[in-house]
């Protein structure tokens, strides 16, 4: 039931437009409702993302952040309240194509090339030839993976396709990049590399950046802001700032980092009583 | 080869009539250029069992009235009278009983021309087994290839005290000899003009010659009495009724078809010729040689003239699908007509040729190995 | 080997990952050559092996005088070994060598020209069931409902024996099909009965194809706003080729069957079918040709398999190849 | 009855195509001949129950028995041919190519090997289109296991056979029930067309061919629908089978 | 080309029958041995490992830990040098079924219920019904799945299907417990949880366990001595004793637990130039 938000968008309009890249007000989700599998996913969810943050959602399975990523993407449409992307309706942003979104798995196509996976949005947004394959040889300059254009992805390691699919998202120059566990499946030292290039890109492009996250440190080494989420029904449960500055090989070394990590898990371990 | 000679020989003889022939009738023929288009279905595929109507397209026949003939191969699925009634051509070959029974399934169809004026099927057994008459195959194995061809046989038992259910067991035979000669059958199906001369083309495997036909005893239906009206031409029987122009079309038809017969019976060589040029057929040419021979021999000689129905046979006919439950009655009127097939034979008669074959006598046909 | 390991970036661990992958594909690609030269040896191992067989169980056979019909129980399992059962193997490739009364070619062209009008028919057919197959595949990927009703009616339809349609289709399309520009020929009611074995699996492996992407990929491409051709176009008609392809391979050939009880049916001129027609009812005099038209009939077939797999490997040679079940 | 669930969806567009077809018939009204109603098919049915029983006999004996014969000697091939790692990389793509071959070609044939009057040479076509499915997919099942299981069952030092009995069959199971799905099929067509080449008269095949053969479709159709059925009857208990046999696996299909 | 060990053999048996329960000698892995396609997983190995101890093996992807696990186990034979298990060959501890195995993913049996699969290697060894049906109860207790007892795999979530899999590799009572990644592909905080899981049954059995990981607190976190492997060919790094006592919820935030973190990180880098 949701109520068509004619004077809120308005105000917020004029409020956020160019302040806030998501504001998520009172937004719930009922998975079949009134059916006798009913799910009550999120409770009511406020949330609010500055431009250029990094913000990383972490909690337990189950509670909730794949669903308030996709109501953020506009996947799926609120059981109430109201999401807004950029200042507009959630469903305008992507309909706008205002965010680049990459999953657990890289999903990228295995008929198609590296070159032509990451060309697929563009292609989609009718861009001109010349222009996607301009892009493109950026990107993969980006992502240090030149070399492949060619290869497909079934020819790519784990966390090559991972780089991919991350080229892929942001390959339209996205304001906004949301990201459901993209490091889950690699191995701790991929990942570790991973997350560095993530950042390096982050500060380049200066998006801003959701990201879904299991682990603590991920969470920690990555974020400006760790949301701590908590179950049935999912809901925010504590929002942890984090500034650790310039990250770099010895960050993870460093007891600033140790600090925060325990923070997290201390807001966690709370949240899984 | 040897035959050659033989075969242009009479070549020149049609020529006798040829001029007396076509002339006279086709005079009143008002378009001499647009040829009107036909098609037949035949009831299988090309062999001599067609050639009448071969010869007929082939030597022009069908073109001096008027007529451009296509004809159209059968098939192990193909029901000539289905086909006809569909409009999937204007005239059909079938036996009598399968035409008649899709006719009592309400499929408007008529016989216009009775060609063949006795059966061609036979029940063949090796000597040794003993089967000289119907009654020899109680308790037997006996092959037959169904789709109506099994009717004369069912008959036959019937009439000599069988039941067909319980007292033989029939068995569905291959388009060929080998059940019997593999000994799975005690008695074949054969078509005289065909399978019987198979089984005399095969070597016999004890003695290295070929059969010989002292090695068989043959059931020949026309003999017991439950013989049935086999190749027919059929006609939609309503458009004969509605659409003048079609019944002209079918007299001109049926005429050019019978002269192609007669050419057949006068000149046997170059009709085997024909049959064998028309499309490969399934025998070889010895094959169809036997075949031209056994067929004309089905035809000839017509004593009401080629194409008129004989009441008595038809009425056999009747008479043994009725009492097999082949047909639950009797067929109306309307199942036959002959004055279509009267004025073709008039005019054929008033062109000068013998559409009696009074003196028809069979040749001495060479049994090649394989029919080649 | 070590011809890359000079290159720069070695110190990304990743870039060494690859590498190390794409040696092993070049060593698969290696063992895939060898895979090949061996299975194309045992095949013809397997041929000669498998004639070798018939003929020495036929030669047993003999020796013992053939006299299977009297053993009780394994008479009626095993074959009849005697020459009109069973004729010499050489006597069957002969047959392709030889020049059949009344023709100018020898028996192998004759054979040929056959098989290629069959193919003909079959591949008509094979096209047009694809088209179908894919367009029910597509109406039950769209609607579920649809799918859980009308799907055992699909896999019913196989059920029906098409022997007893051949007839009827035949003459459906001589009465009924004039609407067509063109004239209804009879081979094109021989493609009608392709298409009746084509279009099933089509349909089936079909639909779980363009079921098959994963859930992020459709969501992928709604996260791009991309619309519903968009969708089937570049997602799931390519992620539904590898079940389609194994499904075509079965297809290929039931197209081939079609074609031939087809023609055995409807009684059209030229193709293998009435050639297998015509030397059943020649069988009594030459049971040799039957063989070699049978074979005939099996080289056509796996022919089609191999057209089918070798169409395969271009189009989607990078990708996994997926397996029939 | 669990294993019965979720039939109601076809009966129900069963019902609405059986409907339209007799609809469709009544309105249009083509020469009812060649494709009769379904009222009229189950009034030939009825009229000729006897002989259409006895047919479905015949050829339900065929079929079943040659579905059986087949599955027995691929099962076992498969087994055989999984013993012995070479002879699987290369008998399987074998067995590939020589499903490609229309074996109802070989239906004459048959008929001569093994006697026209005996039901082996039907048997025979049955067995040899049923064969390979289950053969290929088997073969299939039984090798495309988990390497880690067999590694788990080597650390128990369990038996060759023992591993063939608690991993491989197991794992084979649900390609096994694929194949069987198509087989079951496959064995009516392939012994209705067989019984076409040859064979008793009283059987379906002949029913069907002869009956159009002499027009008489409704009665054609009529053996038409008892070949459905045996086949319908075939294909439903392969299902009531799997659901029976694996249990676990429709819990893999229906996640809740 | 294994030379048959006999005179080392009965040394190392006098030796070190009673004192270690892996004793690895010089043993090496060749794949593919002379064909173009051949792999050294693993260089020369001496490793000894005594009761109680809990070995955690961690590397690069590809350092040869897995293949080092099944020369353990006997699934491959070591291409020269010798294995030696509870003082007697690999092989024959294998058939004696000295040890029990556990994967990275669980290798349930799907057709099997949960108390079957963890009943199969007791079926394997001939035990009674009965026996089988009150050892099932106790491992399903100790893992926390008594109520789940009769369903199938399927049912399970992927971290219960995981307690699963180390009921069935405990159900024996093996002296010696070999993992490989067991935990692989659970989420940060069921992992955690599991861990404790398998510290206490660790604690209570006294077996010994060899365990491979990706994760660096994970290692440090579970063993006694963590061993740190390098690649090409796949060989022993360094090896660093841990001991942090009793573990329990406050040792992760333990300044001497991030201390050993860092050690192994350090050491993992070099391994990885
Ligand atoms: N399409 C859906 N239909 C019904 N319930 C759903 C659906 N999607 C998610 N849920 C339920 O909503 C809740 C939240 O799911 P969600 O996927 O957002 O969790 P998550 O935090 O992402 O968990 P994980 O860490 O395991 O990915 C869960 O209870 C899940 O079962
Ligand atoms: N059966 C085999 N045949 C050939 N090479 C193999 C085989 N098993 C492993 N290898 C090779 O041996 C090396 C070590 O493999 P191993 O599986 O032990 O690595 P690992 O350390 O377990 O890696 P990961 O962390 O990815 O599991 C690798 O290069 C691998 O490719
Ligand atoms: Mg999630
Ligand atoms: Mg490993």
């Amino acid at each position: 039931m949701s109520e068509v938000p004619s004077m809120d968008e308005a105000t917020s309009a004029a409020q956020g437009a160019s302040s806030l890249v998501i504001d998520i007000r009172g937004a719930t989700k009922v998975f079949n409702p009134g059916k006798s599998n009913q799910v009550e996913a999120l409770g009511e969810i406020d949330l609010s993302v500055g431009p250029g943050e990094f913000i990383t959602l972490i909690g337990p399975s189950g509670c909730g952040k794949s669903t308030l990523l996709r109501l953020v993407a506009s996947l799926i449409p609120p059981s109430a309240g109201t999401v807004q992307v950029n200042g507009k309706p959630a469903e305008q942003a992507r309909l706008d194509r205002d965010y680049g979104m990459a999953f657990q798995t890289a999903g990228l196509f295995d008929w198609r090339s590296v070159t032509k996976n990451i060309e697929l949005p563009l292609e989609l947004m009718g861009w001109s030839r010349g222009a996607r394959r301009r892009r493109v040889a950026e990107m993969l300059e980006m992502v240090k993976l030149s070399e492949f254009a060619n290869h497909h992805p079934s020819e790519l390691s784990g966390g090559m396709q991972q780089r991919v699919a991350i080229a892929r998202a942001l390959s339209f120059s996205p304001s906004l990049l949301l990201m459901d566990e993209p490091f889950g499946a690699l191995d701790e030292m991929t990942r570790e590399h991973m997350q560095d290039e993530l950042l390096r890109i982050w500060e380049e492009t200066e998006t801003t950046v959701v990201f879904v996250t299991h682990s603590i440190p991920e969470a920690v080494y990555l974020s400006t802001r760790a949301i701590v989420m908590s179950p049935r029904p999912g809901g925010i449960a504590s929002i942890i700032d984090v500034d650790l500055g310039d990250r770099n090989a010895s960050t993870r070394d460093d007891p600033a980092f140790f600090t925060k990590v325990t923070e997290v898990r201390t807001a966690l371990r709370k949240v899984e009583e | 080869g040897n035959d050659d000679d033989e075969a242009s020989e009479p070549a020149p003889s049609p020529a006798t009539e040829a001029p007396a022939a076509p002339e006279p009738t086709e005079a009143p023929a008002p378009e001499p250029v647009e040829l009107q288009e036909v098609s037949l279905q035949l009831q299988w595929v090309p062999q001599s069992q067609f050639a009448g109507f071969f010869a007929a397209r082939d030597l022009g026949f069908y073109e001096d009235v008027g007529l451009d003939v296509t004809i159209i191969d059968g098939g192990l699925d193909i029901v000539p009278a289905t086909v006809l009634d569909s409009g999937g051509a204007d005239f059909a070959v079938s036996w009598v009983p399968r035409g008649l029974v899709p006719r009592e399934e309400g499929l408007n169809i008529t016989n216009i021309a009775q060609v063949f004026q006795r059966s061609g099927t036979l029940q063949v057994s090796f000597v040794d087994a003993g089967i000289t008459g119907p009654s020899d195959l109680e308790g037997k194995l006996v092959g037959n290839w169904g789709f109506g061809n099994e009717f004369e046989l069912l008959a036959g038992l019937v009439s000599v005290g069988l039941d067909p259910q319980s007292d033989v067991t029939l068995v569905q035979q291959d388009f060929n000899m080998t059940a019997l000669v593999n000994g799975d059958i005690d008695a074949a199906q054969a078509m005289i003009y065909n399978e019987y001369a198979q089984v005399l083309e095969t070597i016999d495997p004890d003695t290295g010659e070929l059969f010989q036909p002292e090695d068989f005893s043959v059931i020949d239906w026309n003999d017991v009495g439950t013989a049935m009206l086999q190749d027919a031409i059929w006609a939609d029987a309503d458009k004969l009724e509605t659409d003048a122009e079609y019944r002209d079309i079918a007299v001109r038809f049926v005429e050019a078809s019978l002269r192609g017969w007669i050419h057949c019976r006068d000149n046997f060589n170059e009709c085997v010729d024909i049959v064998v040029g028309a499309s490969p057929p399934f025998g070889g040419p010895a094959h169809q040689a036997w075949m031209m021979n056994e067929i004309n021999a089905l035809i000839w000689p017509s004593p009401g003239g080629v194409g008129i129905m004989d009441q008595a046979l038809y009425d056999q006919t009747i008479d043994v699908a009725t009492s097999q439950g082949i047909l639950q009655a009797a067929p109306d009127a309307g199942a036959f007509r002959t004055d279509i097939a009267e004025e073709a034979v008039a005019n054929l008669e008033a062109a000068g040729h013998d559409v009696y074959g009074n003196d028809f006598a069979r040749r001495t046909v060479e049994v090649k190995e394989g029919g080649n | 080997m070590p011809n890359t390991d000079t290159m720069a970036a070695a110190d990304d661990p990743l870039v060494r990952e690859h590498r190390i992958k794409q040696q092993a594909a070049q060593e698969q690609r290696r063992d895939t050559v060898v895979r090949v030269v061996r299975q194309t040896v045992t095949f013809v191992v397997f041929l000669g092996l498998l004639a070798g067989l018939y003929t020495g169980y036929k030669a047993f056979g003999q020796s013992i005088g053939d006299a299977q019909h009297d053993w009780a129980v394994v008479g009626s399992v095993l074959p009849r070994t005697d020459d009109l059962n069973m004729p010499p193997v050489g006597e069957i490739f002969g047959q392709f060598g030889e020049t059949p009364g009344g023709q100018d070619r020898i028996y192998a062209h004759i054979l040929f020209d056959e098989a290629v009008f069959t193919l003909r028919e079959a591949f008509a057919g094979f096209l047009v069931g694809l088209v179908i197959g894919m367009a029910i595949a597509l109406a039950l990927a769209q609607w579920r409902r649809l799918e859980q009703g009308l799907l055992p009616y699909v896999i019913a339809s196989q059920t029906i024996p098409l022997i007893a349609i051949a007839p009827i289709i035949v003459i459906w399309g001589r009465k009924n099909f004039d609407v067509f520009p063109w004239e209804w020929q009879d081979w094109m009611s021989v493609s009608v009965i392709a298409t009746y074995l084509t279009f099933f699996p089509v349909a089936v492996n079909g639909l779980r194809g363009l079921q098959s992407p994963r859930p992020e990929n459709q969501e992928l491409m709604e996260s791009y706003a991309a619309n519903w051709f968009q969708t089937l176009w570049r997602l799931r008609l390519p992620a539904s080729l590898p079940y389609l392809f194994a499904a075509l391979k079965i297809a290929a050939t039931a197209s081939i069957v079609g074609a031939i009880v087809g023609e055995i049916s409807a009684g059209v001129e030229g193709g293998l079918g009435r050639r297998i027609l015509r030397e059943a009812f020649n069988y009594t005099t030459g049971p040799d040709r039957l063989f070699a038209s049978v074979l005939g009939a099996a080289v056509l077939g796996i022919f089609v398999f191999l057209v089918v797999t070798a169409v395969e490997r271009l189009v989607v040679g990078h990708q996994t190849q997926e397996s029939t079940t | 009855m669990n294993a019965l669930k979720g039939f109601s969806a076809p009966i129900v567009t069963g019902v609405v195509l059986l409907g339209l077809w007799e609809g469709v018939l009544a309105l249009l009204d083509p020469k009812g001949f060649v494709l009769p109603a379904p009222s009229e098919i189950v009034g030939a049915l009825i009229d000729n129950w006897d002989a259409v029983f006895q047919g479905a006999r015949i050829t339900g004996f065929v079929a079943v028995s040659g579905l059986i014969a087949g599955i027995i000697l691929g099962i076992l091939a498969a087994l055989l041919v999984t013993r012995f790692r070479t002879a699987n990389e290369t008998i399987t793509p074998l067995a590939v190519a020589v499903n490609a071959i229309p074996i109802i070609a070989l239906a004459p044939i048959f008929n001569n090997w093994f006697g026209l009057t005996s039901p082996r040479s039907n048997q025979a076509i049955v067995v040899a289109l049923v064969f390979f499915p289950i053969f290929i997919n088997t073969t299939r099942g039984l090798s495309q296991v988990d390497r880690s299981q067999i590694e788990l069952m080597e650390s128990y030092a369990a038996s060759r056979s023992r591993i063939t009995r608690e991993v491989r069959i197991p794992n084979a199971m649900p390609f096994f029930f694929t194949a069987l799905k198509l087989a079951a099929s496959l064995a009516v067509i392939a012994a209705i067309v067989a019984e076409y080449f040859g064979g008793r008269q009283d059987a379906l095949g002949p029913m069907i061919t002869q009956s159009a053969g002499l027009t008489r479709y409704d009665d054609a159709w009529a053996a038409v629908l008892a070949g459905t059925a045996i086949g319908a009857v075939l294909y439903f208990a392969v299902i009531v089978l799997e659901r029976v046999a694996m249990p676990w696996n429709s819990l893999v299909r229906n996640p809740k």
